[in-house]
């Protein structure tokens, strides 16, 4: 999976208001949190973390590799290929609004030099084992073995705290981001998911826009020992609009929730239809 | 978020000449007194981005200055899907012997800039056969090859010298694509005139709006939105005018797409989508609620699900907002996450029941639609 | 190895004088030639051969995954691009005199799309099982188990020669090509040699320029569990001045002849004198 | 083959300047007489392209006209390397406050371009400690970070003035690097004046000649080559003076260079090293053979490992050239490959033995020399 023992985590913009709270919940969540990173901010601390001037600075220090970056979208570019010269093999990117050009260069170079980018525009990761990177509410969470990816936020968290009301724990739930132009796909996710020991089943979380669900229900087909069950956010959007990000839009007809449900359907995928129905399908496949 | 920002035709092709794409001569105006001697076939067309604009009879035709001041009035006087037309391009009729649709756009699926050249232009592309049809993705880190080019004349089967021309007009369309940080370059149609020539006759251009702080000298005054759409862009939240009756206002657009999912579940439909995004600031829980009113929906349903947000610094700005806007409509609140029992006692005092449930709010909501 | 019973090559730039020419010699050789592609002449024949318009057009039609290039050096660029975007895993760039700019694009290109670039300015590579992909003479080399890697082209064939004379076949020999920037090191192929089941000892052919023989040094002394033999060209070369290629220069007392063979040494390597002197210290090796 | 130009300081500062890199202001000159007013201190420069110009006496300062033409005079009487100096940089004497040397060069290891920074600059670089060396490599796919830039401010601690100055300048390097198809760009020093500006008060700029046909515009005409190795050049051969008796022809740069280190096993080194290349022409063999003889070696040793280039051939054109031209020196042949036998008949029918070995054919040149 992205998180494991080895993962050493810096966090870039750590002395941001968004850097800094999350930074402490990492921390909070068990993280290992080797370091934090923002130019001209080297030796302060943040909630026990070193601050360094540079990623580079930072891995010769401690060994970081991997990171999660809360830089403001205009120079989120360069933070991340600073980290992916640094050598990290794990990008996180929290920021939003990063231009779709910037996020094409970020996720082709990181392909380049073997650094995975998750995001932009993403919450992260939670893993039941190694804490997090990302802005997940830890508290939601209950360790399981049901495995979530997700193009969404809070509707993952909604979905997260029915899980575990209903007393289904979770693995890891990976939340890819809502842009149009993501590093990571639903599945990439997919298949570190259909290949993790500690994951039995899985929930996609999906939503309008694109055929990024489409492409998932075919690989599910092909390759997905593991069942999965899905619910897909968008049913009554109105062609032609942008509900609220890049990614969720519906054109020509194309990335409509109907669409997505019925290839998820073919692909053997149980679809509920409201986020507190997802606890039931997978009470259901557990007692089969 | 990602949004787009859509130009004008005349913009588009003021780009386009910028870049050496060949376009029409023409000229915008908003007065048809400024229309200038008319001594060929010219084309009028509204610039408004709105789509349908053809079937609308927002394009027409005319060869002497009569013709054309009639024409402009008459369009001048159009509305294109709600949209009143301001202002008219006037430009000079192509002596059209062939189509062909050319677009550059980004492709999700691919993560890539996508050519897509179609044998078949104007009207007809939506009914092109898929032999028509043809793609190459564009790796921004070595730009759009010369054997690109070369398939995509072979598949169009030019001429020589308008092959030259084409082959130009790609390069320099990649060009812009990049250069101007574009979701969509689009000549639809790309017109071999009957002298031989090459000419973009329509220009569709769409900026990525996460990019346009880059482009400051682009002119972006106009937008595909509605006036309170375009009010809540500027100050940084996601709305979007639905035709039902209740306004949905909660934190994520995948959770907010969600709650109008589900209030479908009960036959109600939502009338306002409002993303309130990550914030734990009181002012803006207010903000929403200020553009919410003004859209006049008949309930406004909240869904919370708090992290970053705290439940209590939204449910304080909903009933301060409340209370200094003047809502009289009933308000269904749905609030769990961080500080969720603190913001139920104080909606409580407020007078406003919070839910845990969403479907049961959802439910309610709906039911009181009914009883309206 | 870079060519495999599944190897399946495209000759670009086939119908020119040299492609024409070495396309055939490449058939004589037992080569699983399936295509050209000279634009502009799809449908014509050349020894044998059906030439297409572009790559995709031939990949599509024969399945081949590899290409030899003998473009001109100004459409190279554009000739392993189209290789490279048409899926091809190994491409094979005979052209010299290609700017260096132009040579770490498509390098890097590749490296992004997983496909291996063999040069530029490379004779290519020559397997006893398969064939060859380049311009080695066939009739020098004899089936056997001494692997060949080198920076040189002529200087291969007479030490090549000089094996077969000897009774000494080869494996599979690789001459990397004599530009500065170049797709695959010495060290790639000697990790390929090392892990060929075919290969049983190595002939490592360098010369002055660069530090690429330093490189390999500490390879061998780290990775190689098969002996290596050497020689290095260029012992009396001036320094400063460029003898023929790029690669080949001295600059600042860095890339002497006398440093690579001190490297070599250390690394356990035996050095010869001459290109006669190696087939003796191969039998040597033998006979131990 | 990848050879390289270097510009002369003065195109190189031409380059700087067009891209935007500050410079001393200066102008060329190849006449003493025509040297403007001098109202201040000055540098006087000779333009040659070779190492050692300090030392030889090739840089010197003034302060009036005179101090300036006679020192002009002087450096236009030089020879520097061998080379005539026949222009001479006149450009204002900066006030040096520090030093720092900046580079961008490709590195063959790492394949990618290399910046380097070092925290002294001038005649001192050789002796710098390694902790005041710094290098980055740079990705044409992403160019020059911003965080590569920081880093180097950091290296350097220089002022806010100059170490915003200093972010342009790399961003610009990089840019004329990469633009202009360097192998590399030297700033050696990049000079901190006492008023805080940052100039470039050397260039050096290395074009890589394979890409040379991009860059017409370029001024190439002084070339760090004998005149003997141009006229090579022009012909499309590799050639390269060396200072012994024997004339090295073979086909390939490694064997070309193996049989010269043969050679000296015998005691004997090379006059010429000339690389054939891989060709079937007896048109360019009698080619080489002409340059050959220009360099008037005592021996003249041809080793040939034919494939591509067919032993016949190469054996008719030494022997056409050798009449031709008149060539009275012993010719030693080494032919080896395609149509070997063929070639040794044809050679005996011209009176000249072709060795099958290559060390016996060394042998026998050394001794040759020894006879002389």
């Amino acid at each position: 999976m992205l998180m494991g023992p080895d993962t050493k985590v810096l966090v870039q913009g750590i002395t941001g208001h968004q850097g800094e709270y999350h930074a402490q919940s990492m921390l909070d969540a068990g993280t290992n949190v080797v370091a934090g990173v923002t130019p001209g901010r080297g030796g302060s601390k943040v909630g026990g973390v070193l601050v360094y001037d540079s990623v580079m600075k930072a891995v010769n220090a401690t060994g970081a590799n991997a990171s999660v970056v809360f830089v403001p979208a205009r120079v989120a570019l360069d933070a991340v290929l600073e980290a992916i010269d640094g050598g990290l093999r794990t990008v996180v990117v929290i920021s939003e609004h990063i231009p779709q050009k910037d996020a094409l260069i970020m996720i082709e170079y990181g392909r380049l030099k073997g650094c995975r980018i998750l995001g932009p525009n993403c919450p992260g990761i939670a893993s039941s084992r190694y804490g997090k990177m990302g802005i997940m509410p830890t508290q939601i969470f209950k360790n399981g073995r049901t495995g979530i990816v997700s193009r969404s936020g809070t509707l993952t968290y909604e979905i997260v705290s029915a899980l575990s009301e209903a007393g289904i724990g979770q693995s890891t739930c990976i939340g890819i981001g809502g842009d149009r132009i993501v590093g990571t796909s639903l599945i990439d996710v997919l298949e570190e998911l259909e290949s993790d020991p500690e994951t039995e089943n899985v929930v996609l979380v999906g939503e309008i826009g694109g055929t990024a669900e489409e492409e998932a229900a075919l690989m599910i087909k092909k390759r997905m020992s593991k069942p999965v069950v899905a619910y897909i956010a968008g049913r009554t959007a109105p062609p032609g609009k942008r509900m609220g990000h890049a990614g969720a839009i519906i054109s020509r007809g194309a990335g409509t929730a109907s669409s997505k449900i019925e290839a998820l359907k073919g692909a053997g995928v149980k679809v509920a239809l409201s986020p507190s129905g997802i606890p039931a399908l997978i009470i259901a496949l557990i007692t089969v | 978020m990602g949004l787009a920002l859509m130009l004008i035709e005349y913009s588009g092709k003021e780009l386009f000449r910028k870049y050496g794409i060949p376009t029409p001569e023409g000229y915008i105006i908003n007065d048809p007194k400024k229309i200038g001697s008319v001594s060929k076939p010219m084309m009028i067309k509204a610039q408004v981005q709105a789509g349908g604009r053809g079937k609308a009879g927002g394009i027409r035709f005319g060869s002497t200055l009569e013709q054309v001041q009639k024409a402009a009035n008459e369009i001048l006087d159009l509305k294109i899907s709600g949209k009143a037309v301001t202002s008219v391009l006037i430009e000079e009729r192509l002596n059209v012997f062939r189509e062909i649709y050319v677009s550059m756009t980004m492709d999700r699926s691919r993560r890539l800039p996508i050519l897509m050249i179609i044998n078949q232009g104007g009207m007809d592309v939506e009914s092109a056969q898929e032999e028509q049809v043809k793609t190459w993705a564009v790796h921004p880190f070595v730009g759009l090859g010369d054997y690109i080019v070369r398939e995509a004349l072979e598949h169009l089967q030019l001429d020589n010298a308008p092959a030259k021309q084409l082959s130009e007009i790609l390069k320099q369309q990649w060009k812009l694509f990049w250069e101007m940080d574009c979701e969509l370059v689009e000549m639809n149609p790309l017109v071999q005139t009957a002298e031989g020539k090459l000419v973009a006759a329509d220009a569709k251009v769409v900026i990525d709006e996460d990019a346009a702080y880059r482009h400051p000298e682009l002119d972006f005054h106009e937008f595909d939105r509605t006036p309170l759409e375009q009010e809540a862009r500027e100050k940084g939240l996601a709305l979007v005018e639905l035709d039902g009756d209740i306004g949905v206002l909660a934190n994520g657009a995948g959770l907010t797409m969600a709650t109008l999912d589900l209030l479908s579940s009960f036959d109600a439909r939502g009338r306002v989508f409002l993303d309130l995004g990550g914030t734990d600031d009181e002012k803006v829980v207010e903000q929403a609620m200020m553009l919410m009113s003004k859209a006049i929906p008949k309930v406004i349903l909240v869904n919370i699900f708090g992290g970053i947000t705290k439940c209590d610094t939204v449910a304080d700005g909903i009933l301060a907002a409340r209370d200094s806007l003047g809502i009289r409509i009933p308000i269904v609140v749905r609030i769990r996450g961080v500080n969720e029992e603190e913001a139920g006692l104080r909606l409580k005092k407020g007078g406003i029941v919070a839910f845990h449930e969403l479907d049961l709010a959802c439910e309610k909501a709906a039911s009181l639609l009914k009883e309206d």
